[in-house]
């Protein structure tokens, strides 16, 4: 067993070798460089395509998924090597995507032989781009309180409604959506649908955010028309499919606050050596940052094991987020009037203070960091409502 | 005195507020940067500043101005950053000002300053952080000086009619009144995420009179440590005014917005947390306050004015913070003004100084 | 009236000069030497003696209370000036009176004219020593659930019940007490009383704290009898007294924050260099404690044009403790494996360790700190119950 | 290998957990205190650890020990922790043991402690914060060396019967086990906060044997990197226990408790701040198990041994703080035991280096 491990290692970095660009070896230079897939691809550099068709050709964007659906079919074991490997040699992700880190597992556990066989192998090669309608107006925190209906017309749903911060929604293919099959209860009355982004009746618009960036979308269903057969689960269970996969998006967005490439800035800062004072920030920081890496790496492991408290993605969560917020306060003091700058090329068009921005909204999206303390509190710490 | 406004000052903070409310409000902030106005700030307001009297403030009443003090200019740059109101106000009306009173300078620009033509910027600034260092030379030519080095986020530098800068001459620093149409000076203006423009300058032998210099050469320090000192402060007051407008609108926001059926406000854990908040811009609004009653009293307020800059900052962006998270996703919005309260603090955080600092500086002070 | 002022300042820089005794100029040694006066006073040192009558022959330990009364009869300015002159002496507080920063301003304002003849002189001069009963076993921070009764006898009430946090209940010569006079209601069924602790049926038991120390008491009282004439204010409306008195209260323990002497210890221990994170913490720290003072300032000042909000204490109360507790952590800190000796000479019988768990308290008594920012939330900020 | 406990290490927690809770609650370090025990702990008690096998685990198989690792040890100092209990197994069964395996002077030692007979103590500290300078000399004399200095905070030096103490000699540094009855060694007790005894120990010419060496001589780095890296993680295995103590008594409390009618575990402000606690001790824990398995791996721990013991207490700090808070006067008793959890929490907090000093050296590593 051992020894086959070894093996595969010896393998793995063999082919990582010879089929990872050099290119695709060093950072994105921004968020254009990010690979994700869809209908009508972008590709700002050609080896980001070569980087992905090659991962996708060994089932190797999704390792652990069964290759029947597109997977590579490898052992957590095996898995793990191949991450590593990856990591060792700096190598980008080939594929970012909704319907990896979202779906996915909601269709291994929920899905119909005929969903996973549809859906599975066209995420794993990034043919198809999803985003994920689950928010509304007004609805905030309070998700389960959600209006879009989706009406029973015999052979196929009318989906009627509106969504908002649906990620990427206005380059999405298809969607994966919480609608209202029954408004005469609040969680036992909602459904999970998956449809086409191009079905008549969907548009988008995009919502401008503090970043300047718009990456969320208002979305609006306006007599949709979904064929029953894409309803994922049970009629009016979709909330447990829901709550299953936000666990899943809990860990994804915990996983920001990582050590790793972030860190850099930081220390470089500190080297800098020009505020005594940040040093310490930064140095008391990175105890935590550091200790958290050790808490992601145990988490995963005891989630394997299935170990896990099932509300322990809400503490990975809000910890992550937070420690990830503080990473950016850091580096925006480092930065000092540079990194102030918004447009000017030597700022790369604000990166700096745009993606400080945006991690204000880690602890807000996937459920806020005060619902994450509300779950620990009750759910793990056992106080009472 | 007592550590609060008295009657008169009081009644200059009301007027304050309604002007500052009524004729800059965020929405003029915000139409401002839709438009992609070049400026960076409206040169009529700035007139209208002129006329309500704002602008001389701080100009002695023997140079035709208010000769009042910093409290009274803290009273407008608190309206300012509540309404995070783009304006010359603080590097023309306070910083400026301070640094040319009493010298020989001040005959030629505080005219233009009370009528509101004349707008100033401060090229203090050579490096990411402030940090007092002056690398820029100015050296003898003629009957004047050469300067020649680099200065950086200069408030709008690029299109001040004057610019006070800080250089080296041969036994110390010279500060300098700098026209903005000198030979040899190029300003690169920098949109900022507060969506103000702050420029780059490079001198290349700019060449001044000796009527140039604010005071007398290598006396610098003198004008400089009044200009530091009124801009800390003034940034300090404007940062209370910028904490201060967004705990407001958070707090209302928490007595407003519903969920899960109940108003959010009654939440516990965000009823302490606003406390909590509350407390900080109080202790900050003090220490400002603090600072200005001593620098015009003409008592030493070093100490105070690096306690004042560096508790707004503490104040302010906790302010900030909650505010974006307390608003949830549409806090994260361009829609919705939260955000700007956010960006503005973040710079006026760093203008003369963040809170490390002013923290280290009063350590080093106390001898450690 | 500036001149009038002036020579109050010169006169009175005189009169300290030469009535302060040097030993007085210098910070006590330890809490034994506090002056606490009462029936059987004690004095470790005889110029705390002294200092305490010369103080009282000008009324100065009450500069602003009038001179019927025992007091100074002092101005506001002049209030100030003394304190100033006082402070430029480092001279020690000549008196740590319960009766003058707890009961007086209640006695002052709620109490008859009989009343206030025969206490307050009494507790200008330090001659009697007053104790607080308001906690209750098992009310904790809900003060209003009291029990004590005080039953109407005609010509006196009969008190029985229990308090507890009674401060120096054991050294005490009299109390102030919340009993309940009507059972039927909540606040509006107390009332405030004032009894000798001497009286039959009145016994105390000293609680031992984390400090090894023991400032606090259980008190039992077990039919005592109080004559109708020591009612303060009127039957039933206790609460109004005893809220009135918490806001006092608390701006006396929101004292406790203040910079002055407690500072140098941590500059000093700043300035030995062994620690750059904690001279970062000082740092910062100071930066608090320093706005701190004038947010004191402010609020002493917007008190006494009667400006201030209502609720305000609360803030200061919780600023101030929680500033104090880390001002003691960073001490701890500082002191390292010194500052843990609990029993040694050298570390003055443990009294940094001591102190600071002392100061854990700051945050409890008076109201705890979430009381303070639930008074903050719902009366200065208006949120909604 | 996963960071969690493998099948046996959960067995042996269980057994500790249970054998702890039985022979040494925080009744039984009361009881000492109580009766102004001069020992600081119990010896008849240690006889039970080592009837357990618990002073065996880190001392190999080849030497009678079981041969077991950092993360076993640290399973029973978290239940020490959980439960105060006044114990040498730190200092003797983890530090000491760790400094003299594979040295001449194991076979001197192992048994005694093994035995439950021979109690160490860790002569490390010179002043009062921990900083690794060591003045303390050991010069040649005969056969072996006289030992000259002062050391502090050395937990039970004074009944110790081993004495682990470092020492500079010609060429470098030089670890020596000394036997407590050595001439010339005067132990002053010092009873600390949390009614722990410390000694502080004058060695006025103190003659030891060559074979007191321990290792080599100039080569003592070795063997106390090996002290430290045990007493650091095995400090904070300690202090997660006394925080997790700490932590579940108040939560315990919070879901108990009632006032103004209901729990006051219902009030969301307590809720948020215990799922904060909650979160800072996980992440404290995972911290710890990664240096412990870092260590057991023989793989390079340094860094993951200071993020442990610094992130202990940070996270320790915030339980004590917290606990002692939310029990409200109570938890300012002597009779009610959540004051003995900060008491001890500092203790450890400053045993081995405290926080600040382990960030600051994860900074200096990281070239900052």
């Amino acid at each position: 067993m051992a020894e086959d491990l070894e093996t595969f290692r010896t393998e793995t970095r063999a082919w990582l070798e010879a089929n990872c660009p050099p290119e695709m070896r060093t950072p994105p230079k921004s968020e254009k460089e990010t690979t994700w897939g869809g209908r009508n691809p972008y590709y700002a550099h050609p080896d980001q395509k070569l980087w992905l068709d090659r991962m996708a050709s060994r089932g190797w964007t999704v390792p652990d998924w069964p290759s029947a659906y597109g997977g590579g079919g490898l052992s957590p074991a095996e898995t793990k090597i191949l991450r590593e490997e990856l990591k060792r040699i700096k190598a980008r992700n080939p594929l970012n995507s909704f319907g990896i880190s979202m779906l996915g597992p909601a269709l291994l556990k929920y899905g119909t032989e005929e969903q996973k066989l549809e859906h599975l192998p066209k995420i794993a090669r990034g043919e198809i781009r999803w985003c994920q309608g689950y928010s509304e107006p007004n609805a905030g925190s309070d998700l389960a309180g959600l209006q879009t209906s989706a009406e029973d017309k015999g052979d196929h749903f009318l989906v009627n409604g509106q969504k908002v911060w649906t990620s990427y929604a206005d380059k999405a293919d298809w969607i994966f959506c919480l609608v209202r099959t029954d408004k005469t209860v609040k969680q036992a009355g909602i459904s999970f649908l998956l449809f086409d982004m191009a079905s008549p009746g969907v548009s988008t618009k995009p919502i401008l955010l503090i970043s300047g960036n718009s990456p969320f979308c208002e979305t609006f269903f306006d007599n949709v028309e979904v064929p029953k057969a894409n309803l994922l689960g049970t009629l009016n269970k979709g909330w447990d499919v829901a709550k299953y996969l936000l666990g899943h998006e809990r860990e994804m967005i915990s996983g920001f606050g990582l050590g790793g490439a972030g860190k850099d800035p930081l220390v470089e800062a500190a080297r800098a050596g020009v505020d005594p004072i940040l040093r310490a920030q930064i140095a008391l920081f990175d105890v935590r940052s550091k200790a958290f890496s050790a808490m992601s790496e145990k988490f995963i492991d005891e989630l394997k094991a299935g170990q896990a408290h099932p509300a322990q993605p809400s503490m990975m969560k809000y910890y992550g987020t937070e420690l990830n917020k503080t990473r950016h306060e850091l580096q925006m003091a480092a930065g000092g009037s540079d990194a102030l700058e918004w447009e000017s090329e030597a700022s790369h068009e604000g990166a700096a203070a745009r993606t400080w921005l945006r991690t204000k909204a880690n602890s807000i999206e996937g459920g806020t960091s005060e619902i994450q303390l509300n779950i620990i509190a009750k759910r793990i710490l056992d106080l009472p409502s | 005195m007592p550590l609060y406004l008295n009657d008169d000052q009081t009644m200059l903070r009301d007027t304050a507020k309604d002007f500052v409310a009524s004729e800059a409000p965020v929405a003029h902030m915000r139409a401002l940067r839709d438009a992609n106005d070049a400026d960076g700030f409206s040169r009529p307001l700035w007139k209208q500043f002129a006329e309500m009297g704002f602008t001389g403030i701080l100009i002695p009443e023997a140079d035709g101005g208010l000769g009042l003090g910093h409290v009274e200019a803290g009273v407008v740059l608190e309206e300012i950053g509540r309404n995070l109101s783009p304006s010359p106000f603080l590097a023309t009306a306070v910083a400026a000002v301070e640094a040319l009173k009493g010298t020989a300078a001040a005959a030629q620009w505080y005219p233009g300053i009370l009528s509101g033509e004349t707008v100033a910027a401060l090229a203090i600034d050579e490096s990411a952080k402030h940090n007092g260092r002056i690398a820029m030379q100015a050296q003898r030519a003629g009957n004047g000086f050469r300067l020649t080095g680099a200065k950086q986020f200069v408030t709008h530098g690029h299109v001040a009619d004057l610019l006070i800068v800080a250089a080296k001459t041969e036994n110390g620093t010279t500060l300098f009144a700098v026209p903005s149409d000198a030979d040899g000076l190029t300003a690169t203006p920098e949109r900022l995420a507060d969506s103000s423009i702050a420029a780059r300058l490079a001198f290349d032998g700019v060449e001044v009179d000796a009527d140039a210099v604010i005071g007398e050469v290598n006396q610098g320090d003198g004008p400089l440590a009044r200009l530091l000192a009124a801009g800390r402060t003034g940034a300090s007051a404007e940062m209370v005014g910028v904490g201060g407008g967004a705990m407001d609108m958070t707090v209302a926001y928490l007595r407003e917005r519903k969920q899960f059926g109940v108003t959010i406000g009654s939440f516990q854990a965000l009823q302490h947390r606003a406390a909590h908040l509350y407390s900080e811009m109080e202790v900050a609004h003090a220490a400002v306050l603090k600072a200005q009653q001593l620098l015009d009293a003409g008592q030493d307020a070093s100490e105070a004015v690096a306690v004042a800059k560096a508790m707004t900052g503490l104040a302010t962006t906790l302010a900030v913070q909650e505010g974006v998270q307390m608003h949830g996703g549409i806090g994260m919005t361009d829609e919705y003004d939260i955000g700007f309260f956010m960006k503005r603090a973040r710079v006026l955080a760093e203008m003369f100084g963040d809170t490390n600092f002013h923290a280290n500086a009063l350590a080093k002070a106390a001898g450690y």
